[in-house]
């Protein structure tokens, strides 16, 4: 039996803390906890803030599509994605995955595979508001993205 | 049917949601965006460079050979950059 | 330039959150922060107690050198590891890898380079301690742990 | 030259660390493997499989062909279990 992921997108921040109490409090099967944290840069000062739009209700139901994948691919005993949208400083937390297991390597792998499909499948995009008060517009996806989620393929 | 645009898309056709009624000769995702490109300039505008335009339909990817019957909503976006 | 890791070893537990904050506050140049906990499982509710025997000195040696060597291998913007001794219960925090980057992939290896050399060559000793009161003997080291160490290699 | 024990090699030998002073033929860890297990019984049985010993001279790994020429502090454990 696989575990149901916890999926969230939301404006407000997350607490990476919190998220983690939440897969491992009160159990003692849990061996391993992977967290990443994905940041705004301000691109070498460049960036007053990013504006991430997203698709409700897709954004949900393709995160956590990509969540019960990992669920099966790999033996988790909990996985929870959390993915902010709305203006962002540089500084801020944009996403969160928490991947527990009671072995290190599955919750490295589960939380890799997941920012990969996250960054080429989950509807958002970034736009970019310079220091300088202009708009940069819209930053482009990167071949380098779909590199890394194909490596995934027959893995 | 309902139709969403999102980011660069949104701001080329100038709406975030429009609700258009396929003429019968539309069948295919393919099909509707040959459509929507004779609407009007901005439309037009928006669809120019449409290999890089990815489809959902009902809130799922698709490719541009997906039919579009039993189709409740389909929406238009550049390649995600989200994560 | 390469940045210099905070390498601890201590028998008191550590806070993710404060770790992470060490490495990220006050700075824009962060973009993916990557965090590994190790826990202390019960084996099935086996186990009463891990006790963590460790060579002071060459723990915090050993581990600073497995740290360096990641430093180098990618572009880190900071890297922490704690590991604790003594004796732990079933739900404790054992490890903490914290790597941060500018870019996911480098923060992802990283951690999981840590963890790979962290198990194989830091000088740390598991011993177990039953529920029914006995002592069950030491861990005995796995060679999955080993190939996972030697996967490294020319990467 | 001092010597230290770690986990069930301490165990073994019966004593956390002590210090040794080496006979003139003794020039790598091999040749004190050697010599430590000729002291009495506990360092007999603790080397008994001396194949599966780690050693660690001034605080790093080494192999047994390692000299110990210069060395302050030699420690013998099991294959590690941290992490």
């Amino acid at each position: 039996m696989t575990v149901t992921p916890t999926v969230r997108v939301q404006a407000d921040d997350f607490d990476v803390d919190t998220e983690t109490k939440h897969l491992t409090g009160g159990r003692h099967d849990v061996g391993a906890v992977v967290s990443f944290t994905g940041l705004c840069r301000d691109e070498g000062g460049r960036l007053a803030a990013l504006e991430l739009e997203h698709y409700p209700g897709m954004a949900e139901a393709e995160i956590s599509r990509i969540a019960e994948d990992a669920c099966r691919r790999w033996p988790l005993t909990g996985l929870t994605v959390v993915h902010r949208h709305g203006k962002l400083a540089p500084g801020a937390n944009i996403v969160l995955v928490v991947a527990a297991s009671a072995h290190r390597q599955a919750a490295f792998d589960a939380a890799n595979y997941l920012m990969d499909f996250l960054k080429t499948r989950a509807p958002f995009w970034k736009k970019e508001h310079l220091k300088t008060g202009e708009t940069s517009g819209w930053v482009e996806a990167k071949a380098i993205d779909d590199a890394a989620a194909t490596r995934w393929n027959g893995a | 049917m309902n139709i969403r645009y999102f980011a660069w898309v949104r701001e080329k056709v100038g709406i975030e949601e429009e609700t258009v009624t396929l003429p019968d000769h539309v069948a295919t995702v393919a099909d509707l965006i040959t459509h929507l490109k004779t609407l009007d300039d901005n439309h037009a505008a928006a669809f120019a460079d449409e290999e890089v335009i990815r489809v959902a339909v009902d809130q799922e990817h698709v490719e541009a050979d997906t039919p579009l019957q039993g189709a409740r909503e389909v929406a238009f976006f550049p390649p995600m950059t989200g994560g």
